[in-house]
Parts: C-alpha cells; sequence; structure tokens
C-alpha cells in the first residue's frame, strides 16, 4: 500500500457523523471537532460538504438516522455508534448501498465497517501500570469506577482491567461502582460506598469520573489515593493544585474529543484512494507530571485536553497501523 | 315531546371530531413526509419508504404495547427495558435454543400478566411498579449478556430484510397491524368490554366480567406485543443489546397520546397508535434532513412534538 | 309534582304465585364496625313492583347490592326462584336473568349505548354483535321512551345526564339468550325529566304485566305510590314495615320512615324588602333571553323542564359575579362537591380560608370553630367534624356542602338542584335553613327539578331552550302556570323564535 | 396488630434496615459515615423531589418530566452570571430560582394552552430546555464560586449545613401545606377540579403555581448541586428524572392527586440512597443490582397500606 496522504479528489463527496449521544461536554468539544475539520477540508475542496446528527442516547434512533444519511445520499458516514451491535443492520445497508462507514471509539462488530479505535487492553494495562510504577510490588487495594451496565465499551475497558489486575497479584480490587461517566453520579457513588471500604491506594477511571471521585475523597477526609486520571481540566487543575501543596503524583489517560477528527480523515482517505486496514488504532493522549502545566495552559477551564488530527497526521497514524509501528504519540505542548 | 330530545351537542361535530381523531396525525405524518420528499425527491421510491419506516416498525409493536396498558388507565415504564430485554434472549437463544427462548419468551409474557395482577389486587399505582419492572428487565437483560452482542437468528434478519411486492414491508406491517388492531379494540365485541374496563371497570365488573381476567390478559397481550417489539428490533440490528430500546417507553405513550389516545382510560385508538408511532419515528428522522445544528437538533425534536400535537386544540373538549 | 298514573291496577297474578322470586332471611351486611344492614326479610314475587323507602343511609343500595351479586352478604340466607343461592356474584345475577340500574350511572362512558349493550350480554358477540345490539338498544329505548332522540351509536360521555339514564334504563330492559326475571331500580328517576319519568313509570306497570318483577327505590314518594304493589320501608339497615300499596297515601309514607313532613311548602309570602339592593343582575345571552336580577335577600327559582340550560345560567353567573361574593352548592355531590380524601372540616372550611387565615396560614382554632359551629347548625350527623366526609351518608355529605356555603362570606347562593337523593326529612331542616339565612338578607338563587321546591321561592324565572322565557311573581306561582310556560304556552309567545 | 405504621414511614424503615445491613457487612465504623454521605445526596433528592410532589399532588395526570433538564439549565445560567466570583452568588441564587420559575410557567402554559397532557408537554420542554443549555457553553463544565462550594461542604460541629436547611425546607412544605391558605387549595384541586372551581379556587392559578414553584426547586437544586460536584455540566440532572418521580410515589404522595406527604421523601431518597450503598458495598453484579433494586421498590409499594380514596 502507497504510504502517506492519498491525493485522490475528493471534492465532490460528502461526509456526515451520527453522534449517539451530545449530552456531555466532551461530546459536544467532539462534535466542534469534526465540524473545524469538515468546514477546513470544504474550505480547502477536499470535500463539498458535511453533517452532523445526534440521537439523544437512544440507539435505535440513531440506527434509522444512518438509514436517512443513506437515503440523502452522503458518501461516507462516521459513526459513534450508542451501542456496538445493534446498529449493525443499518451499517450492513449502508456499506450495501456503497458507502463508507468509519465506526469510531466504538467496538462496532458489522465486519463491512472501518473502525477507529483505541486499545482498551493497553487503556487498563497503562494505568495500572503507572499505579505498580509509583506502589511497586506492595499490597494495594483498588477501586474500579466502570461505565454504564450493559455498554460494550464498558465491558470491555473492564476485561482490559481484570487481564491487567491478573499481573500485579499483590493488588486488591477492594470495590466497584458504576459512575456512567458522570461527575456527579461517580462523585454520589463511590461517596456511598467509601465509608465501608479499607484505605483506598488505586482509583481506575474510565474518564469522565475522576474529578467526582477525587470529590468524594475529600469530602470523606480522607487521603487522596492515586486516581487515574481522564484529561479533564478540573482533574489536571486538582491535580496541579495537590501536586504543589503535597506533592501528589498520578497520571492522565484517556479519549480525545477531536477523535472524531481521525474518523473524518481516515473517511476522507479511504475515498481518496487510500488502502486503509479495517482496524486503525488510535493513540491514547497521556499526560505525566512533567508535562502538567504545559498541557493545563492548553485546556479552556472546565474543558477537555483536546488535540488536532490534521490530514496528514492521521495519514501518519494509518501507516504505523500498516506496519504495525509504534503510533505517532500527540506531542505535549512547550 | 321529551324535554331530552334536545341535543346538547349536533351529531355533525361528534363525527368530525372522531374524524379528526385520526385525521389530524395522518395529515401531520404526511405533511411531515412532503417535507422530506421536497428536501430529498429521490426517497419517495419504494427503497426510500423501507428505510424511512424500517425502525418504526418495532416502535410500533412497543407503541401498541404501550396503547393496551393506557387504555386500562394505566401507564408501563418498563416497555424499553423489557424490549432490550427481549433483544437479548433473542439474539443469545433464538438461534441455538429456540426452544428455551419461546420458553423464557412466554415466561416473561407471565411476568407481565403478574404484574397486571399485582396492581390490580393490590390497588398499586402502575407508574411505580412498572418503574420497578424496568430495573428488573434491565438486570435480567444485563445479567445475560453484560455487553451487546449475540447474533439474531437468520430467518429473523431474513424477514426484516425481506421485499415484499409493491408495498414496502414497513408499510405493510404497519397496514395490518392497524387493521387488525383496529378490528380487535375498536370493532370486536370483546374491544368493547376492554376498553369499558378501563372507562368504569365497576360497571364492567357489574355486568359479569372478572375485571381482574381482563387486567391479566392486557397486560399480557402488552408483554407479547413487546416482545414483538423485541423481536422484529432483533432482526433490524441483528444483535441484543440490555440499552437498546429505553427509548421506547417515552416515545410509545407519546404515540398512543398523538393517536388520540387518553390516561383517562378506555380512549385508545390502535390506528391512530400506529400513525403516531410512525410520525415519532419520523420526527427524528425529518431532522437529519433539516441539518439543523448539532446544538439545537433536541431542541427542534421538542418542536417538532409541540407542532404535531397542537393540532390536538382543535377537537379536544374542554371540560370544566 | 309527579303525576300518578291513572290506570287502575288489579291485583296481579303474579303476586299470589308461591314461588317468590327473591327472598331473603336475616341479611345482614358490616363495614368494619358499619353495620349496613342488620338482618332484613325481603321477598319479591314474580311480577311484583315493590317500592323501597327509607331515609339516607338507611341501606337500600346496599340491600339491591346484594341481591344484584356486587356486594357480598356477611350473613343471612338467599334464596333465587326457590333456590337456596350460596356463592352470589354480578356474573351469576346477569345468568339469572336478575338487572340492577344502580344509583350511580353505570355505564362506560367512553362508549355508545350499542357498546354498553354489549357489556351486559355475554351473547352479544361475534359477526354482526353491533348490529343486534344496536337494534336492541334501540327498540328498548323506543318502547320505552318514544320520542327519546338518543343515538345509540354516540358515545354515553356525549349525552346529557338525563339520556344518559334513560339508556341504562333501557339496557336493563334488553334481553337476549337469557329472559329477564326482575330489574332492580335504584333511584332510576333523580336524573329524569317530568315526561321520561312518566313513561319509564308507565313501562315499570308494562313489564310487571310481562311477569318482570321490579324494584324501585326513589325519594320521590308519588312515584312509589304511582307504580308499586307493595312498599317496603328502611330503617337503620332493617326493614321496619312492608304493606300493600293500596290506599297508601302519601302522609302515611312519611309517617312509616319515622320523620314528619313539616309543613312548609307555602312559599314565602314575604317578597324582598323594598329596598333590597340589587346584588346580581345577569343579562340574557340574546334579546329572546330575559336578564336575571336577583335582590338581596330574595329566593329565586329556576323553572322549567329538565335540561333546558337552567344549570349552564347557573354556572355563568357565578362566573360573571365578582362584586359581591358568591357561592355554589353543587347537587352532583361526587364530582363537583365533596374533597373525598377529606374530613368533614376540611371540606366544609375550604371556602372560608380568607377569612381564617392570617399571614396566609389558617389559624386551626378559629377554622374547627367555624367548622363546628355549622355542623351543629346543619345538624349534620358524625361523631366529630374531623370525620371523614365519605364516611357520611349522602344526605349528611350534601348538608356538609350547604354549610360550605352557608359558613362563607357568600352574599349569593346559587343551589344547583341541590336535593338530589336527599330524604324528606333533611330536606325540611334545608328548606328551613334557606328561608332564615334569606331573612338575614342572603340572596339564594335556586335551580330545581321538584316542583314542590319552587314554592319555596320569591319569585321564578322558567326556563325553555336554554333562555328565560318568562318570570313569576311570587303570588303567581302554581303548577299550572310553570307548566303552561315550559312548555310554551300561548302567553310566552313573545319567545318563540 | 395494635401496631399500624403511617404509609410514609416505609421508607425510613428500609432505608434503616440497609443502613445496619452495610454496618453488618463493614463494620461499626463506617456507620456515621455512610448516614452522612447518604444525608448530603438525599438531600438533593429531595428538593428535587418536594417540587414534584407539589405538581403531583395538583391532580391526577401531572407530572414535571422537565426537571432534570431545568436543573441543568439553571445551573449553567447562574454559573455564567456568576463567572466564580464570590460576590456574586447571591445574584446567581436569584437567577438559577428565575430561570426554573420561567421553566415552571412555560410549562404549564404548554399544558393548558395547548391542551397537552403533562407527560408529552414537559417532555417536550425538556428538550427544547436541554438544547438552551448546550448553547450556554456545553462544551465545558462551568465552574462555580469558591463560595458556593463551601457552603454546599460547610459543615458545624460535624453536621453538615446543607441537608439541615433542606430538612427546613421540607418542615416550611409540611407547614403550607397543612395549614396554608395555598396548600390546602392545592390539595383540594388535586382531588377534584371541578369541586374545587366550584369552591372558589382558581384551578389554573394554583396549578401554575405548583409547576412554578416545581421549576424552581429544580432550579434550586442545580445551583446547589453544581456548587456541591465543583460545576455546572450537562448531565448533571439525569438520574433526577425517575428518582425524582419515585422519592415522591415512595414518600407516600398519592399519583392520584390531592395528598401529599413531605416528609416521607426523606424516607424514600435515604431508602433510594442506602440501597445504593449497600449493593455497592455486597459487591454484587451489576445486573443483581438492578434487579435487587427493582424488587426492593416493589416491594415497598405492594407492602405499604394505601389509604382509600373516594
Ligand atoms: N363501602 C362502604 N363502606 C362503609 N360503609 C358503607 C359502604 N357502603 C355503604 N356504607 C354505609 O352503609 C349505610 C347504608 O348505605 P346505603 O347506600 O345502602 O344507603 P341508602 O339507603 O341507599 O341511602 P341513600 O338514600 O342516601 O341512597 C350507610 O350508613 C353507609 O354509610
Ligand atoms: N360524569 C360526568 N363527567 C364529565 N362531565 C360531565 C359528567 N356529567 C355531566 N357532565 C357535564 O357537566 C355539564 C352539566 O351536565 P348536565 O347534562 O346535567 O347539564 P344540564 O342540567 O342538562 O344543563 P342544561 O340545563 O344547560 O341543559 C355538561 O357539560 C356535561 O357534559
Ligand atoms: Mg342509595
Ligand atoms: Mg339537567
Amino acid at each position: 500500500a502507497a504510504e502517506g496522504t492519498a491525493t485522490g479528489d475528493t471534492s465532490g463527496k460528502k461526509i456526515a457523523f451520527s453522534n449517539s449521544y451530545a449530552g456531555n461536554s466532551f461530546r459536544q468539544v467532539m462534535i466542534k471537532s469534526f465540524e473545524a475539520a469538515a468546514a477546513k477540508a470544504k474550505a480547502d475542496g477536499k470535500i463539498a460538504g458535511s453533517a452532523v446528527v445526534s440521537s439523544n442516547n437512544s440507539v435505535t434512533e440513531q440506527a434509522s438516522q444512518i438509514q436517512n444519511l443513506i437515503l440523502q445520499g452522503y458518501d461516507a458516514i462516521i459513526v459513534l455508534a450508542g451501542s456496538d451491535t445493534a446498529l449493525n443492520g443499518s451499517i450492513k445497508e449502508a456499506c450495501d448501498a456503497g458507502i463508507t462507514v468509519v465506526a469510531f471509539a466504538s467496538g462496532v462488530t458489522e465486519p463491512c465497517a472501518y473502525v477507529v479505535d483505541y486499545n482498551l487492553d493497553s487503556y487498563a494495562k497503562a494505568e495500572l501500570d503507572f499505579i505498580a510504577s509509583k506502589l511497586g510490588d506492595k499490597p494495594a487495594n483498588i477501586l474500579e469506577i466502570r461505565g454504564m451496565a450493559g455498554d460494550g465499551f464498558d465491558k470491555r475497558l473492564n476485561e482490559g482491567v481484570n487481564k491487567a489486575l491478573a499481573a500485579h497479584p499483590s493488588y486488591k480490587k477492594v470495590g466497584e461502582v458504576y459512575g456512567q461517566w458522570t461527575g456527579t453520579i461517580a462523585q454520589k457513588e463511590v461517596s456511598g460506598v467509601l465509608p465501608s471500604l479499607p484505605q483506598i491506594d488505586g482509583v481506575l477511571t474510565q474518564g469522565g469520573d475522576g474529578y467526582g471521585a477525587a470529590q468524594a475523597f475529600k469530602a470523606a477526609g480522607r487521603k487522596l489515593p492515586i486516581i487515574i486520571m481522564g484529561n479533564r481540566q478540573d482533574e489536571l487543575a486538582l491535580w496541579k493544585k495537590e501536586h504543589d501543596a503535597t506533592g501528589y503524583e498520578t497520571f492522565s489517560l484517556g479519549a480525545t474529543p477531536s477523535v472524531s477528527q481521525v474518523a473524518f480523515w481516515v473517511a476522507q482517505q479511504i475515498l481518496a484512494g487510500k488502502q486503509v486496514p479495517k482496524f486503525v488504532e488510535v493513540p491514547l493522549l497521556q499526560i505525566n507530571q512533567p508535562d502538567l502545566d504545559a498541557w493545563l495552559k492548553t485546556v479552556p477551564e472546565g474543558g477537555v485536553v483536546n488535540a488536532e488530527y490534521p490530514q496528514d497526521l492521521v495519514a501518519t497514524i494509518i501507516d504505523a497501523n500498516v506496519a504495525k509501528a509504534p503510533l505517532p504519540m500527540v506531542p505535549a505542548p512547550k | 315531546m321529551a324535554d331530552t330530545a334536545l341535543q346538547r351537542r349536533p351529531r355533525l361535530t361528534s363525527a368530525l371530531g372522531s374524524a379528526l381523531q385520526i385525521g389530524l396525525p395522518a395529515a401531520t405524518l404526511i405533511a411531515m413526509l412532503a417535507v422530506i420528499f421536497w428536501i430529498r425527491p429521490s426517497a419517495m421510491s419504494y427503497f426510500g419508504f423501507t428505510l424511512l419506516f424500517k425502525f418504526a416498525v418495532p416502535l410500533m409493536f412497543a407503541a401498541l404495547a404501550q396503547m393496551l396498558v393506557i387504555m386500562l388507565g394505566d401507564i408501563d415504564l418498563s416497555i424499553g427495558s423489557f424490549v432490550g430485554f427481549v433483544t437479548c434472549v433473542a439474539a443469545l437463544y433464538l438461534d441455538e435454543a429456540p426452544l428455551l427462548a419461546l420458553v423464557i419468551l412466554a415466561a416473561s409474557i407471565a411476568v407481565y400478566a403478574g404484574v397486571g395482577l399485582l396492581i390490580h389486587v393490590r390497588q398499586l399505582p402502575s407508574i411505580i411498579v412498572t418503574l420497578g419492572m424496568s430495573f428488573i428487565w434491565l438486570g435480567a437483560a444485563v445479567t445475560l449478556m453484560p455487553g451487546p452482542g449475540g447474533t439474531a437468528p437468520r430467518w429473523l434478519v431474513a424477514f426484516m430484510s425481506w421485499k415484499p411486492p409493491f408495498v414496502p414491508l414497513p408499510v405493510l406491517i404497519a397496514l395490518l397491524t392497524a387493521l387488525i388492531g383496529h378490528l380487535v379494540i375498536s370493532r370486536s365485541s370483546y374491544g368493547a368490554v376492554l376498553r369499558g374496563a378501563g372507562a368504569n371497570p365497576r360497571a364492567v365488573e357489574r355486568a359479569g366480567w372478572s375485571v381482574r381476567t381482563i387486567r391479566c390478559a392486557v397486560y399480557a397481550a402488552a408483554g407479547a406485543l413487546a416482545c414483538l417489539a423485541g423481536l422484529t428490533l432483533t432482526g433490524l440490528t441483528t444483535s441484543g443489546d440490555p440499552n437498546v430500546a429505553p427509548a421506547y417507553t417515552l416515545l410509545g405513550v407519546g404515540a398512543v397520546i398523538l393517536g388520540g389516545g387518553a390516561f383517562t382510560g378506555g380512549i385508545v385508538s390502535p390506528v391512530g397508535t400506529v400513525i403516531g408511532a410512525l410520525t415519532l419515528a419520523l420526527a427524528g428522522s425529518l431532522l437529519s434532513f433539516l441539518q439543523v445544528p448539532p446544538t439545537w437538533q433536541i431542541g427542534a425534536q421538542g418542536a417538532i412534538l409541540f407542532l404535531v400535537l397542537a393540532g390536538r386544540i382543535l377537537f379536544s373538549e374542554h371540560r370544566s | 309534582m309527579r303525576a300518578i298514573p291513572s290506570a287502575n291496577r288489579e291485583p296481579r297474578p303474579g303476586a299470589a304465585s308461591p314461588v317468590p322470586l327473591i327472598a331473603t332471611r336475616a341479611v345482614a351486611k358490616h363495614y368494619g364496625a358499619v353495620r349496613a344492614l342488620v338482618g332484613v326479610d325481603f321477598v319479591l314475587a314474580p311480577g311484583e313492583v315493590v317500592g323501597l323507602v327509607g331515609h339516607n343511609g338507611a341501606g337500600k343500595s346496599t340491600l339491591m347490592n346484594v341481591l344484584a351479586g356486587t356486594v357480598q352478604r356477611s350473613s343471612g340466607a338467599f334464596c333465587y326462584d326457590g333456590a337456596e343461592i350460596g356463592a352470589w356474584g354480578a356474573r351469576e345475577a346477569q345468568a339469572c336473568g336478575l338487572r340492577c340500574i344502580f344509583q350511580e350511572l353505570s355505564l362506560c362512558a367512553n362508549l355508545s349505548a350499542t357498546e354498553n349493550t354489549r357489556i351486559i350480554h355475554a351473547s352479544l358477540r361475534g359477526l354482526g354483535w353491533r348490529r343486534r345490539a344496536r337494534a336492541l338498544i334501540t327498540a328498548a329505548l323506543d318502547d320505552i321512551f318514544p320520542g327519546h332522540g338518543i343515538d345509540p351509536d354516540r358515545k354515553v360521555a356525549e349525552l346529557a345526564i338525563g339520556e344518559r339514564q334513560m339508556v341504562e334504563i333501557a339496557r336493563a330492559f334488553t334481553q337476549t339468550s337469557v329472559p329477564v326475571r326482575g330489574v332492580i331500580l335504584d333511584e332510576p328517576t333523580s336524573a329524569l325529566g317530568h315526561t321520561p319519568t312518566e313513561q319509564l313509570l308507565a313501562h315499570i306497570r308494562k313489564a310487571a304485566a310481562d311477569g318482570i318483577a321490579c324494584i324501585l327505590i326513589t325519594h320521590r314518594l308519588n312515584e312509589i305510590l304511582a307504580v308499586s304493589d307493595r312498599v317496603t320501608v328502611m330503617m337503620d339497615g332493617a326493614a321496619v314495615a312492608d304493606r300493600p300499596a293500596a290506599g297508601l297515601t302519601r302522609s302515611d309514607l312519611v309517617a312509616m320512615m319515622g320523620s314528619i313532613e313539616a309543613h312548609g311548602g307555602t312559599g314565602r309570602a314575604i317578597g324582598p324588602a323594598a329596598d333590597g339592593a340589587i346584588v346580581v343582575d345577569h343579562p340574557g345571552r340574546d334579546g329572546a333571553d330575559r336578564p336575571i336580577c336577583v335582590r338581596r335577600g330574595e329566593i329565586i327559582g329556576f323553572a322549567g323542564l329538565d335540561g333546558h340550560g337552567q344549570r349552564d345560567r347557573l354556572r355563568a353567573i357565578y362566573a360573571a359575579t365578582s362584586d359581591v361574593p358568591v357561592a355554589y352548592v353543587a347537587g352532583d355531590r361526587g364530582a363537583e362537591g365533596v374533597f373525598p380524601l377529606w374530613s368533614i372540616a376540611d371540606n366544609l372550611t375550604i371556602r372560608s380560608l380568607k377569612a381564617l387565615q392570617r399571614g396566609g396560614f389558617v389559624v386551626p382554632g378559629a377554622a374547627r370553630a367555624l367548622a363546628e359551629q355549622w355542623a351543629a347548625r346543619l345538624k349534620v350527623k358524625a361523631p366529630d367534624v374531623d370525620t371523614p366526609i365519605l364516611s357520611l351518608s349522602g344526605g349528611n355529605q350534601q348538608k356538609v356542602l350547604f354549610a360550605r356555603a352557608l359558613a362563607s362570606d357568600a352574599q349569593v347562593v346559587l343551589l344547583d338542584d341541590p336535593m338530589r337523593g336527599v330524604d324528606v326529612g333533611t330536606k325540611q331542616e334545608v328548606y328551613a335553613l334557606i328561608r332564615a339565612e334569606a331573612d338575614k338578607g342572603r340572596s339564594f338563587v335556586w335551580y330545581t327539578t321538584e316542583m314542590d321546591e319552587l314554592s319555596n321561592c320569591g319569585r321564578l324565572y322558567v326556563f325553555r331552550e336554554g333562555r328565560v322565557v318568562e318570570e313569576i311573581p311570587g303570588a303567581q306561582i302554581n303548577h299550572a302556570r310553570i307548566l303552561e310556560a315550559s312548555f310554551g304556552g300561548a302567553q310566552t309567545g313573545a319567545s318563540h323564535g | 396488630m395494635s401496631l399500624r405504621l403511617a404509609p410514609w414511614s416505609y421508607g425510613f424503615l428500609v432505608a434503616l434496615v440497609m443502613w445496619v445491613a452495610t454496618i453488618c457487612y463493614s463494620g461499626t465504623g463506617s456507620a456515621i459515615p455512610t448516614l452522612s454521605s447518604a444525608l448530603v445526596f438525599a438531600a438533593f433528592s429531595v428538593v428535587v423531589g418536594t417540587g414534584q410532589m407539589l405538581v403531583i399532588a395538583s391532580g391526577p395526570g401531572n407530572i414535571d418530566l422537565s426537571m432534570p433538564s431545568v436543573l441543568t439549565l439553571a445551573a449553567y445560567a447562574s454559573m455564567s452570571i456568576m463567572g466564580g466570583s464570590d460576590a456574586m452568588v447571591l445574584p446567581g441564587l436569584l437567577l438559577a430560582v428565575a430561570v426554573g420559575a420561567v421553566a415552571g410557567m412555560l410549562n404549564y402554559l404548554a399544558i393548558t394552552a395547548l391542551r397537552l397532557p403533562p407527560i408529552i408537554a414537559t417532555l417536550a420542554w425538556s428538550f427544547v430546555f436541554q438544547s438552551f443549555a448546550f448553547n450556554l457553553g456545553g462544551e465545558a463544565t462551568l465552574k462555580p464560586p469558591a463560595a458556593l462550594s463551601e457552603f454546599t461542604l460547610w459543615s458545624i460541629g460535624g453536621i453538615r449545613v446543607l441537608p439541615v436547611a433542606v430538612m427546613g425546607l421540607t418542615l416550611l412544605a409540611v407547614l403550607v401545606l397543612k395549614r396554608g391558605v395555598g396548600g390546602r387549595q392545592l390539595l383540594a384541586v388535586g382531588q377534584s377540579e371541578r369541586a374545587a372551581r366550584l369552591a372558589g379556587i382558581s384551578v389554573g392559578r394554583v396549578r401554575l403555581v405548583a409547576y412554578t414553584l416545581c421549576g424552581m426547586s429544580a432550579g434550586l437544586a442545580g445551583f446547589l448541586l453544581s456548587g456541591f460536584s465543583g460545576g455546572a455540566a450537562l448531565n448533571m440532572g439525569d438520574t433526577y428524572l425517575l428518582e425524582s418521580i419515585a422519592v415522591v410515589v415512595l414518600g407516600g404522595t398519592s399519583v392520584a392527586g390531592g395528598q401529599a406527604n413531605a416528609i416521607g421523601i426523606w424516607g424514600a431518597a435515604l431508602f433510594f440512597n442506602l440501597m445504593a450503598t449497600m449493593l455497592n458495598t455486597f459487591q454484587m453484579q451489576a445486573g443483581i443490582r438492578f434487579l435487587l433494586t427493582g424488587a426492593l421498590i416493589i416491594l415497598i409499594v405492594a407492602i405499604v397500606p394505601r389509604p382509600k380514596a373516594g
């Protein structure tokens, strides 16, 4: 396969984004990132048009919206699926209609779709590896904050956690709550269960829940354990404040909302004729102690850490996937 | 001359009222279709109709199930999670152990009947009992299937993608269901008893019927219709997912109300409900055709809901 | 005034039949501590018409419910058609041809008359059931209420209350596979106009002649005397008297019921004080309609045939009057009178909260005092004012509603046929109270379907087809004059349109 | 049995059982912290529940499904105007409550003007309100002023102030429902609209006030919750949709209207929180947690003796 950016003519192509849910700030930024990339691409003559459709956390609504996008004659549809499997019927239909489908940040199982996703096993492994780098092999108590019961992302990440935990036999998972990737819920669930838990040394998170968990620990008057943060500004600010006060150290790991840009460019590159593997792994954005201040400066108050994925970077990511080479990391801001 | 011969409302307005009851949602549906076809003329085809209304099929069954419960003056907040449960059962077992799947589905219909019995015997508010049931169905689904997965049986998928001659499948199913619903609920002699039991259970009890049996049977029928919703949905999505259909609960209620139903019990229309379900399914689609900016999409859905239902002022009776 | 059908009746062969259709012995019914029936012996022969009378809460409806199978008796024996009956429910009663018209309407308002007919006939099913049901109910309506003008395919909810009552009565006389043996009519005429009542009474005689036994409950004693072969009197849950109707008079009945009818219906000779200020001046809706004017201390009557716009006018006056405080006493207690979850005190004081509050909060002592004072003045029979209103009998509930209006600051009290289902003794007490309050300067506007009550009024407005067609001053109030105006006699020609 | 419990006390009783079960599992040391945490979170449920109760009591079919989005919208509006400044806390509070009040009025307007069933009208509005929140800066969590956060976490002598303040609100609600003219009128309208109208009560005004107060309570909850949880977030209200209804009904308020129980809401809210705590503590599988939650809800409504309405 040819390396680098494919330059086939896609100026007449239209790309749509079917989003399962728009009800939190992460998704709002994700939509804005897509719109920004699409607007720029349109200005550069790389596509003819784009659209965003969000369903309100309803898989059936999303499925029928995909059907409508087929009717509207889009050339590619990128999908953030509300369910790993429930959109398979609609996605198959789109493929059959000759439409390029790129599903991202979700484990869509329909084989005709291209999938752009993180490696959730390495997500969990990185979380535990960091904790091990701080605590070593000493016995430690771990609290896992999960997402939503019955959800595919939650299930896969939890499987990753269990695999990673097996590699650290001295660590014990003493509690598990469902935070639904929502700060207020995570705070409530952790607060409720905390009094009955022994000392917690590490908290595994899924994104959107770290700050709520920290609030719960503080309200209970407990020492802050290593809470894996999820790239939210409030988490980073809290981390910095604690670090300045007590030397607290943790690290932050998570998806970037601009993964929608990766999906967008992957779709564009496929339309442009580039050979793309069915699975494109995207790197997670990782923030370590030394880069904390630099990252914090780039994030708007209350927002999410984001990064731009221009066309050539995405082409490089695709090539790295083909070559099974290490993925290019998102560089820390200076 | 009898003094009561004085007619208070002329017959005409009454007939007009019931015609509007169906006519209004139908007109809304047609108006929305017109907008879509105007934006995208190519949608006006066999293929277009199939795509537009495919996902209205399970919603239609769920709305009819809700309609049966509303007919009794109750409300079912568990339909959405029950449909999710059915998709899990269907995707897990229907292919490999069809008998087991059928037994589970039959048992869950029996549970529905049991819920009706409990509500009747203890005179409980259905809203809170079915809220509890929604947790139970979700729990059962998550226990069976911790994440989305499974595969729908081939025949089910094949049926849902079947292309009958001339009439697209969703339209065909809608016509058939509306017809059967109309015959059973609005026309048949037992339908009259059921609607009567919803409006004035005491009167029906006094005429020698057992309202308890009626409630059990109607809840069981609602369960069966919700099973159909789950099965058709499994056929469309080709898999199971516990969280696939929570929206069906309130969408179903909306479809019943849109179709001329009322919460007072006994006032429902199967034809109206089917049209209502098609309309609401289309309302979601309309957005993707109208290219509403993302931050206003959900607001636009509320606005469409208002527009679609506002016609009710024209014929809703004013009781003071 | 209820005219008595003039038919002179022979004793019917059925009355002498050896096997009674219904026979109860020592039937009792307890609701917890409440003893609704304390051991009733009751017999009904085929083809017999029994009139059942008694004060409010005497247990008449409860006994009928036991017979109809809708209430299970606590003890006692029940024979139907000579056979001892153990378990007896609504289904069995239907299957044995025993029909009941309950005190509260038992139609499904969302269904048509045709569909309501199907509800009581298990055999009306299969193809063409609707046609058959429609034919049945139309025939029954035509038979009982010729000229009724009811469309059997209209929803019952769209019918006027009198029409609903006619549908329910007609339905009870329809017959399919099971022959009708007995019909219980529990206050069937309380919502019926003059003509339908006459038609119904005539039909009851006809049905009896065909061998259908009937039980008629009504507080209009003339109706009882008009059709019954026999009269049973109930008091406090027991049947206390049982006599052939022949030769009984109204005052005999009243005496048997244990309350003496105070003869007060002579009307108020005193007109309104000449200087009485005008408190209500309500214009008519068009030229053919007359304005209504009420002075301080007046009792104004709304007369005319039932359902000719009196209620609408009352509501219009209620809505339009804002300069003087106005109160409304509804006749339809259940739907527009009582607050079912509340006690007597709460129900009684709700209209007076403004006077009882300080800083937005009701002063508890003042509210209780007011409730106790008025409950005592109206002789509401209850242990105390904290008693839940629904545990009172209908007549006593009605007294509480009167007290609500009278205890308030209302200058004008609108009475919307408020004596429906109230027994004779209570009525007399309330009449006296209204007159006393009027003497103190309150004004009353009183819509009633009972001609006798109109004699309490100082002036009448007669309604026809939604309009006031005539005003009758107190001195000229008499039955003939009212009837003439109601039916559009010669002197009301001006209002013909 | 001579012991007869009031219907609303069952929530407290079951909550107590769950609290004891949690303590038995995890040791007595957890008793006070568990309760204290449950009280704080219950307080938020009680604020929304009290508003919902007023609407539910105003007559059969009345319900407000827009509470979560009103809560979020009010939180966004007030966080925007405060801009993290302590001096602006009072204007922020007023704005949050005002936004709620307007939302409540709009709800009632749609119900009367368009003659929509409340469940549909408030659902449609909730979509619109949610859209407003998206447009008020949905891309970020808006941070509260420090003073507000401190207030929500404030405790005197180990006793949290927030739940105590909300208990004061509950007592006020009890007093108004029992003695207040408005409360009496609300319950009258809820029992029988027609009777209330003929008893001289302005039914429309009473319902308007009920919906407005409900909106205001959502606004207040949004204001407090964003102080407590570190800011206004788009999905902060999601859990309160079903919870606000469930705590009201389990608290002994009749869905048929005309009867309200403000104290019972505390019992039900504590029950919900302590149940979640207990199930989390026992480390049950998610599916089993749902199953038990559902079964417990049904069990409570089924065992509570219901006052018979006429
Ligand atoms: N379900 C019930 N629960 C408790 N008490 C009841 C019930 N039904 C009737 N009662 C009581 O039984 C008594 C008899 O009532 P019933 O309705 O039979 O009187 P009635 O003779 O028909 O009076 P009315 O002339 O007012 O219709 C009354 O005291 C009433 O309060
Ligand atoms: N059970 C009921 N449920 C709902 N509405 C009712 C019920 N009963 C009566 N109404 C309504 O109450 C109003 C008054 O009823 P009704 O038919 O008794 O009036 P009316 O005395 O005949 O009036 P008018 O004198 O104007 O003819 C009508 O609008 C009627 O539709
Ligand atoms: Mg009676
Ligand atoms: Mg009338």
